[in-house]
């Protein structure tokens, strides 16, 4: 069994011993990556104290089956997306380390002021790996709306440190109920703008395509995957359990969700860029998995959030890549491209199935259950889950079938499908593909090891008063 | 009272966001929505009559609150860090595109 | 056209703020009118977290520190790797300008030479607010950012001084390491992460507060050499003189 | 009277936040930047938060000044905004 915390200071101490053996460092970072992956599944349940203070006085870390399984699939998907970014590292190692401790801790910690230290660590960190593409005022836009994000934030805790005198989680589920609802609606509002701009969600959102659209091998898996998946799963737990807001905001909420959810989904339909393709399908998936956390559909939000998550990892190293060895990614110069690499036309494949949701396949576990949760509050919901779902479905299947057949729709022909692309350095990719692919299908068959852990997860999510009494009465 | 003149502060700092088209003028700008927040998050913690927390001999009891002072002290250490990066990639940008104002910026395709 | 739709937008959200927070039923506490009973601090002022502990459990006299190196301590470790990171990034992004700042005057033998008593006093000013941080204002921030000041001034007296200096590399990852390792020690001796694991004295002593002051010392330096690191990055660009 | 000039300090610092955001020229709005912070020290030790006066005149006076004005020096003609 580890205590969690060593999932912090390991790669911490290694980030800063690296700054002196800079010769090691890449040694220290596949170490430490495959360190925090494996132990993420031997991880010690239960409430941590940092210094041995009791909460709500000193600040806490929270394990329970919620971020137990966050943190598995964070740390897997951050050793896949080292694999997909092997060639890119250079001078990031140092900042990559930082990161793996930041989004292990943003996700762990059970503080909401030490919550907002580990977002500043990952959005910093964020912008530098972002500048390595060269597109600076895309940056500068990201690190405007990034910070003002986090001021938002931080004001919206500090209104509800000076209304209940506490900043830690539990305590503040616990008092959260009895607050006056003109302060309710001030630190609600301004909690959901500040992790907004974070999670995608759509007034908010102005930075990502110029920063997504952008990507290299690296910070294509690493943004879309690692910093989406621990940035919404942090918004689950506090809209979910710690600050849940009452019938007015909530709506506002699921409207903003669903808003971002259509526009996102429409627009990818008119992408013409493979990139910017997944980074309209990037938002979208955001905005649905936010409003089935806000609906209090958990189980089927982890879901579809996992699903999201590791398809993501495929698409976006695949399209990054090509783009790094091509110098475009317009789709219909990449067309037949499959047909000379079938291992990651596997891989790309079953990952987009499975993010569309098809049978089978381990999303339409996900689709099934939102549908479920959706239905069960009223009508229009899931229409536009289902509008949503169709339009993306269009595009996806539109995608696939232009890889793998060259030339006009209809038309077979081997010869056409000499496609102008390669990938260079494909071993890896291949690797994660058929590695993904494999997960996909067999979770997709026999899906009951996974559904059974993601179910406990989504229980300890809505089952407050365990949270309560394993953080305040567990001392 | 000042606490609602920190909070205008904020504001003065979001509206120059919002109204500024100069690179340096939106990081100035940030600078001063984060004057404005820590300057609200110390004002959380003030109390009429109280003493600085320090305990000195013969002086105990009745202390200003101080943990909105050391969450100050953080996040006006972040602040420095994040000015640091904002003001090099703003060098970065005069480098590239040879000018501070954004309407002038070209080539970055976006909106 | 875009500024007038600025102030109205601001003057909305600042109005939507300003109605709710102080309108007759929120119970925000006014300005001034709290009272620190009803917060968690009245345990940080009176030092009475953990009754089983020796007391007084945390031996620093000015509380703020208390709080930021011990009770919170684990905020302080992150925010320094916000520092070290943006450090890092400045090197990085810095990287692409390649030019030395250079200025149009020379500076002369006076300031040359006044400069160097100058920063002996702030270097040692500097040192001394981080080391008597927890019984003093002051600490590990400001007592950093001071050094990393004086080293300011040495950059902009001196041309020869005006490169990266490696030392503060090794100075940044080393005191950053025996943060993690005071840390760790802590988690190996008493159980917690940043456990205070040294006797804390007596209130008001140099030597008290268990591993406050080392801490603080540790934060000190890495503060200083981030700070140094970040200015000597901001020098090497390109000038157009 | 600590209130009056506490209220004083917090009119004139948004006084000179306006006159930062508004500036026409670069430098005197990080002149006022400069000023404001210089102020907002002045109203942490009303507020009795000496640790916090020191960190924020050493650091958003001091070096975050220093940081634009020679990010300003890049450029002769920055100092004018068009």
């Amino acid at each position: 069994m580890i205590n969690p915390v060593l999932l912090i200071a390991i790669p911490l101490l290694a980030a800063f011993i690296s700054v002196f053996i800079q010769k090691l460092s890449w040694v220290l970072l596949f170490g430490v990556s495959i360190f925090t992956a494996i132990s993420g599944f031997f991880l010690q349940k239960g409430m941590f104290m940092i210094g041995g203070w009791k909460p709500p006085f000193g600040i806490n870390l929270m394990i329970d089956d919620y971020s137990f399984i966050i943190i598995i699939v964070i740390n897997l998907l951050f050793f896949l997306t080292l694999l997909s970014g092997m060639w890119e590292l250079k001078k990031n190692k140092t900042i990559l380390m930082v990161i793996l401790a930041g989004i292990n801790g943003l996700v762990m910690t059970g503080d909401l002021f030490n919550l907002f230290v580990f977002l500043e660590i990952i959005t910093i960190s964020g912008y530098i790996l972002a500048a390595s593409s060269d597109k600076y005022y895309s940056v500068f836009k990201y690190l405007v709306l990034g910070t003002l994000g986090s001021s938002l934030y931080l004001f919206g805790i500090m209104v509800l440190y000076g209304t209940l005198g506490t900043l830690n989680m539990a305590d503040i589920s616990q008092q959260f109920p009895n607050v006056s609802g003109s302060v309710k609606i001030i630190s609600l509002t301004f909690v959901f703008a500040g992790l907004g701009v974070e999670a995608k969600l759509l007034p908010f959102n102005a930075w990502v395509k110029g920063i997504y659209g952008n990507t290299t091998p690296l910070t294509g898996p690493l943004f879309s995957t690692v910093f989406a998946t621990g940035a919404i799963a942090v918004f689950g737990r506090i809209f979910g359990q710690i600050l849940v807001p009452d019938s007015t905001l909530i709506f506002a909420f699921i409207a903003l969700g669903l808003i971002t959810f259509i526009f996102a989904e429409t627009s990818a339909m008119a992408s013409k860029k493979l990139r910017e393709l997944l980074t309209f399908s990037s938002i979208g998936q955001a905005g649905l998995i936010i409003t089935m956390f806000m609906i209090g559909g958990f189980y089927a939000a982890l879901i579809q959030l996992i699903n999201n998550a590791f398809a993501k990892t495929i698409l976006f190293s695949y399209a990054t890549k090509a783009y790094k060895s091509n110098g475009d990614d317009t789709i219909n110069n990449m067309s037949g491209l499959f047909r000379k690499n079938v291992m990651m036309g596997f891989g790309f494949t079953v990952a987009t199935l499975s993010l569309i949701g098809l049978p089978l396949f381990f999303g339409f576990y996900a689709k099934i259950n939102m549908l479920q949760s959706a239905f069960a509050l009223n009508m229009w919901i899931p229409a536009l889950i289902i509008l949503g779902s169709i339009i993306e479905g269009i595009y996806y299947i539109r995608l696939l079938v232009k890889l793998w057949n060259p030339g006009e729709e209809g038309q077979e022909s081997s010869e056409l499908a000499q496609s102008q692309f390669v990938i260079k350095n494909g071993f890896s990719l291949s690797l994660i593909a058929v590695l993904i692919g494999i997960i996909f299908v067999v979770s997709g068959i026999i899906p009951d090891f996974l559904t059974e852990n993601i179910a406990k997860a989504a229980d300890s999510l809505s089952d407050a008063a365990t949270y309560l009494s394993t953080v305040l009465g567990g001392i | 009272m000042s606490q609602y003149l920190y909070i205008a502060l904020m504001f003065v700092g979001i509206y120059g966001l919002l109204s500024q088209k100069n690179i340096l003028k939106m990081i100035i700008s940030l600078n001063i929505m984060e004057l404005g927040l820590n300057l609200f998050i110390i004002s959380t913690g003030y109390i009429k009559e109280a003493k600085a927390p320090i305990i000195l001999f013969g002086n105990e009891g009745n202390y200003v609150d101080p943990l909105p002072q050391a969450i100050v002290l953080t996040a006006i250490v972040i602040g420095l860090g994040v000015t640091a990066v904002a003001l090099m990639l703003a060098r970065n940008i005069y480098k590239t595109y040879g000018t501070y104002e954004i309407d002038e910026i070209r080539g970055e395709n976006d909106d | 056209m875009k500024k007038i739709i600025a102030i109205l937008l601001t003057v909305a959200v600042a109005l939507f703020v300003f109605t709710n927070l102080y309108s007759g039923d929120s119970d925000f506490k006014a300005f001034g009118e709290k009272s620190l009973e009803e917060t968690v601090s009245k345990e940080f002022v009176n030092k009475t977290v953990d009754p089983q502990r020796v007391q007084p459990e945390t031996g620093s006299a000015n509380i703020v520190t208390s709080i930021v190196v011990n009770y919170r301590g684990f905020d302080t470790m992150g925010e320094v790797t916000v520092l070290f990171v943006s450090a890092l990034g400045v090197a990085l992004l810095g990287g692409v300008l390649r030019k030395k700042v250079t200025f149009r005057y020379k500076p002369g033998f006076i300031i040359n030479q006044g400069m160097k008593i100058i920063v002996g006093i702030i270097l040692i000013s500097g040192i001394y607010i981080f080391v008597h941080g927890h019984l003093t204002p002051g600490g590990g921030f400001p007592g950093g950012a001071m050094i990393g000041s004086a080293f300011l001034l040495m950059y902009l007296s001196d041309d020869k001084f005006r490169t990266r200096i490696a030392a503060f590399k090794v100075l940044e990852g080393l005191a950053g390491s025996l943060i993690m390792i005071v840390g760790l020690v802590g988690l190996s001796t008493g159980g917690y992460f940043l456990y205070n694991f040294l006797p804390n004295g007596e209130i008001g002593q140099l030597l008290s507060a268990g591993i406050v002051p080392v801490l603080y010392v540790l934060v000190g330096l890495k503060v200083g050499s981030e700070v140094s690191n970040i200015l000597g990055d901001f020098f090497i660009g390109e000038v157009e003189e | 009277m600590i209130e009056i000039i506490g209220v004083i300090t917090g009119a004139l610092i948004i006084v000179f936040g306006i006159l930062a955001v508004e500036s026409k020229k670069l430098i005197n709005s990080v002149v006022y930047l400069s000023l404001l912070s210089l102020l907002s020290v002045l109203s942490f030790i009303i507020m009795k938060a000496p640790d916090v006066a020191i960190t924020e005149a050493v650091i958003g006076s001091g070096l975050v000044t220093f940081l634009f004005i020679i990010t300003l020096m890049q450029d002769k003609k920055a100092g004018d905004k068009k």
